[in-house]
């Protein structure tokens, strides 16, 4: 199912489909016509996406089908080996975590986690952690500065969850907590908002040295719908929210929020998930290998300097 | 209903935001008795008759917390900007203003240097009252600028919070505010200085999920709500009541969350017998490193 | 209420006030009959106490009565001021901490907490903490090591609570993480056993560079009872199960599993509590003075030392 | 009734441990299926019909994991004594002697060097057949001497678990070997060399509140009966049945304390992946001291 304004793209690509049956059938040469339909739908495609409102773009960073951080895992990585269960309260399906090989380097890997469909969705409480998640990060860097390993975290959540339990176990005091431990870890680390990065539920594992997104990720201290909500008294203000928030890739690299955007293929990661997948991986293998060289010393205060500025 | 009661709780003491029109007398919200302002306000804003704790203005949470005469103003010299041009019913601008001529600062904190119970102290103290006490990049910068001073003068650090949470007509730059306030406390942590954070009613959100539960003693005041989400919205997600008490300071205690549950009346002998046990160290190796575990 | 083996105390004591009693009104001198009554009683008394049997001596251990941790930390210290919470699964009763002087010193105090009356004992789970004690004393640790302080444990507890939330929440991966994290404090730290040292919920809190134990208190691997049901297939057979323990105080020391004994008055410190807590004051004091000196390495090292061998 | 399945489940493959007399077949406890007993050695001591997983010998274990020929033992040069002169129905030291002469080892432990997967790594493998491989004065010596061994040699450190936990026949000096065991672990700790524990069934009491859930990943055994007091004795406190499956592997890694439930042919691999993964940092700084966050 197509996202509101990909209904042109799909009406054309249906059309060049229909007319390739057509020439074949027929066993007529309309390669010339098809050329030019297929010219015109890349046009129509970068248009569209060149020209994405930014509520356009929190559509596409929530779309179905997108890439989750499992499909990162388990693609862009090599032998991932999950580690599971904080030690404490449980173990958070919302955020995965463990061993991965990254171009032949070992890194730890901390990702939040949506579901793939509806019943994964539910199962992953749609990528939104409990405090036995944050636990379970804080877990991961501990192994990794024990065992010096870079650390990469994929960020990907509406947010942390709003519930009892998550209330009673210390939401709040498990993020500061986990902002404070990642701000102290003694080896590198990447966060990338491959999707959603929801507030304080995303800012727990972004405190790295280098923070990249993906060119239609979305990185907001609230969503469209709780701001328009609190702001505006409607949820259904929320384009006009999204518009004011200024939370597009392009916005945060302005604001200095984000060092880096990770180009995504012309149509969005969802349309073109294998592409997607392959650039992350380029692009993440420079950033590691950039950091590779620092001291200790010069992470922490390469770190403090970048977030405390 | 539960609800309702628990906003209409706690609400502060200054004219415009309670429903007695001339503004001498009040009805207490909890016990519904009838109180002389100025018994209320002599009382540390806590009522007389059934002990209810009200929000307290940062003066006057200062002249009860500071030795006389000690206080001296860090905060002031930055003011708020706009990075987004954001607007909404009103231009974020125009909230400002209003709100600085309503509270006399330019931002919803205030920082300093002061003596408590003979302790050198840094201090901040956030203003509820000032757009709901949200942290923006003025807000993080003030606390993180008076964490980094207090760790340099040697001076044991004191938070007391009341805030709704990050501001969010500053977008993605107030979330970084818990950032940029988590990693200025590091300089305390590592000069062994003790961070003790009072939290006040309401405490929620990003101030919440950053510096104010990262104290290394952490305090809070009878009947505060503190949170991550607020009420509302964990109602609206999971679509039933919530219990009685549940995110007040008593629950939280009880939850293994806060160190103690301190009367007004008691907090100034509280902060000095907490602070005077921990800061030992920090005088005798004031620059030495921590290590994490024990940080 | 007397322990059996304090009946003919009590008795002769009765007798004494009754005689003294019955003077007062004939006014006649009977010093002299109640000078030696009175002698009689205090050989009554050391003959009784000198050689209680093992299992006489557990029930001195668990005497009512008798000092608990609070009373220590009320009486022999100033400035008291406790601190809750485990800042993730709640706030455990049965473990008591905070911060606390001793003779000027400031320390932090860990103590595991019976009830003094019987409400009390059920609101404390009669001395028996869930995770959150344990992980409420590693706070304690992390407090101790940051600012510099002293730590101080008072062990008394029948064990970790044997109970189905304990098990979820890890009560054996608590015990393990607190007797690490213990074992790693940069401060000096000194435990007593002041009443029960039950097994490893008592170990988890005596990682210790000076472990004392009280004359009259007992350290074992299990109680006397769990042990007689399992070897004895009798609990009944506990009195077997205490003598083949050995676990007394005397029996402790000679196994240089506790390093010092702190001696109790006559009559055990339940007859005398105040005289009990002095003692107790003035050998901590010495034991506390001793530590000072010694560097974070060699703290470190003799603690490791002391159990590894 | 459930607790007695709970504990005739997961017995031992040996002769004298199962019900049929010849011993050539056996009737699997779990789906009641006849076994050939050369099938299910043949099979791990997993039952081929139903995969349960049944205790497995120690020299079986070694044989699983440990590259072929590459074992060197360490252990058995020290023998238990009797500190306490304990006799309860019989002299603890005819106990000793008896479960000697039946498990041809001086007590319930194996420690050595081997290669796993070309990895170079020390590793201890506890035998429940030896008085419930309870952990007295010479079992925590030997994991102790070979955890320092390990250090000393970088070695990676593998820890297979089965034990009903303290010997209480040598008081509180078994006691104290939970202390032993985990201050020996810290040598490994600060050489920055994994360690990677194994809990297979059973393993209860003061072998799992010590070295035994220390690993820097813990692996469990499905179906293993993991808990620091046993089912027996939480059924008399609590007074009431335990739910399915409580204290199992499965139910542990839902409740967050181990990283991983493992078949038992799947271990070897998966040993092999988490010891390379984490074995970079100890071979290039063995000797520097770690942060305790860290450890
Ligand atoms: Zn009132
Ligand atoms: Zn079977």
């Amino acid at each position: 199912m197509p996202l509101p304004f990909e209904k042109p793209i799909e009406d054309l690509e249906a059309r060049i489909e229909d007319m390739r049956r057509y020439a074949a059938e027929q066993q007529v040469d309309m390669s010339e016509e098809i050329a030019l339909l297929q010219s015109r739908l890349d046009r129509l495609k970068s248009d569209t996406f060149e020209n994405l409102t930014r509520w356009q773009r929190v559509q596409v960073a929530r779309a179905p089908g997108r890439p989750t951080a499992l499909d990162y895992l388990t693609t862009a990585f090599n032998d991932f080996s999950e580690l599971h269960g904080d030690r404490a309260l449980g173990d958070d399906p919302a955020m995965v975590t463990g061993l991965a090989k990254l171009d032949g380097r070992q890194v730890v890997v901390i990702g939040q986690q949506k579901g793939r469909d509806t019943k994964e969705n539910i199962s992953r409480n749609f990528g939104m952690s409990h405090p036995s998640g944050y636990r379970k990060a804080m877990r991961m860097f501990d192994l990794a500065d024990k065992f010096r390993l870079p650390v990469v975290c994929l960020i990907d959540t509406p947010g942390a969850y709003p519930g009892l339990a998550a209330e009673e176990q210390g939401q709040a005091w498990v993020i500061a907590a986990c902002i404070q431990r990642m701000s102290r870890l003694e080896v590198p680390a990447v966060s990338v908002v491959i999707g959603e990065g929801g507030s304080g539920g995303a800012l727990a594992i972004g405190v790295a040295n280098r923070v990249l997104i993906l060119e239609n990720a979305i990185y907001s201290v609230i969503s469209p719908e709780s701001c328009a909500a609190i702001l505006w008294r409607d949820s259904g203000e929320a384009e006009k929210a999204a518009e004011a928030l200024k939370l597009t890739a392009k916005d945060l690299l302005e604001q200095g929020v984000v060092d880096r955007v990770i180009p995504e293929p012309l149509g969005g990661a969802h349309s073109a998930s294998a592409e997607a997948i392959a650039t992350f991986e380029r692009v993440l293998r420079e950033e590691l290998a950039a950091l590779e060289g620092l001291s200790v010393k010069a992470l922490l205060e390469q770190r403090y300097d970048r977030f405390r500025s | 209903m539960a609800l309702e009661r628990l906003f209409r709780r706690n609400r502060p003491t200054r004219k415009e935001d309670d429903n007695s029109p001339a503004g001498l007398w009040l009805k207490c919200d909890a016990c519904n008795a009838q109180i002389y302002r100025k018994d209320l306000i002599a009382n540390l804003h806590v009522c007389p008759e059934c002990g209810h704790h009200y929000s307290m203005p940062v003066d006057a949470r200062l002249d009860m917390l500071a030795d006389v005469g000690t206080f001296e103003r860090w905060s002031g010299s930055i003011r708020p900007v706009d990075p987004l041009e954001f607007e909404d019913t009103q231009p974020y601008t125009e909230r400002i203003e209003k709100a600085e001529q309503r509270q006399g600062r330019p931002d919803a904190i205030v920082t300093g240097a002061c003596e408590v119970g003979g302790l050198e102290v840094g201090i901040i103290v956030m203003d509820f009252f000032f757009l709901g006490g949200s942290m923006g990049s003025v807000v993080g910068e003030e606390i993180a600028r008076a964490a980094e001073r207090s760790a340099d003068e040697g001076r044991s650090f004191v938070a007391i919070t009341a805030s709704g949470g990050a501001r969010m007509q500053e977008g993605a730059l107030s979330l970084m505010q818990m950032a940029k306030t988590t990693v200025a406390l590091e300089r305390l942590a590592r000069a062994r200085l003790p961070y003790v954070s009072v939290l006040s009613h309401p405490t929620t959100g990003g101030v919440t999920a950053s510096f104010a539960t990262l104290g290394d003693v952490i305090l809070a005041e009878p009947g505060a709500l503190i949170s991550f989400a607020g009420p509302r919205v964990i109602q609206q997600t999971i679509k039933q009541d919530l219990p009685e008490g549940f995110q007040r300071a008593e629950f939280l205690l009880h939850k293994g969350m806060v160190d103690d549950v301190v009367q007004r009346k008691d907090l100034k002998a509280r902060l000095v017998t907490v602070l005077s046990a921990l800061s030992g160290a920090g005088a005798r190796a004031p620059k030495e490193k921590v290590s994490a575990a024990a940080v």
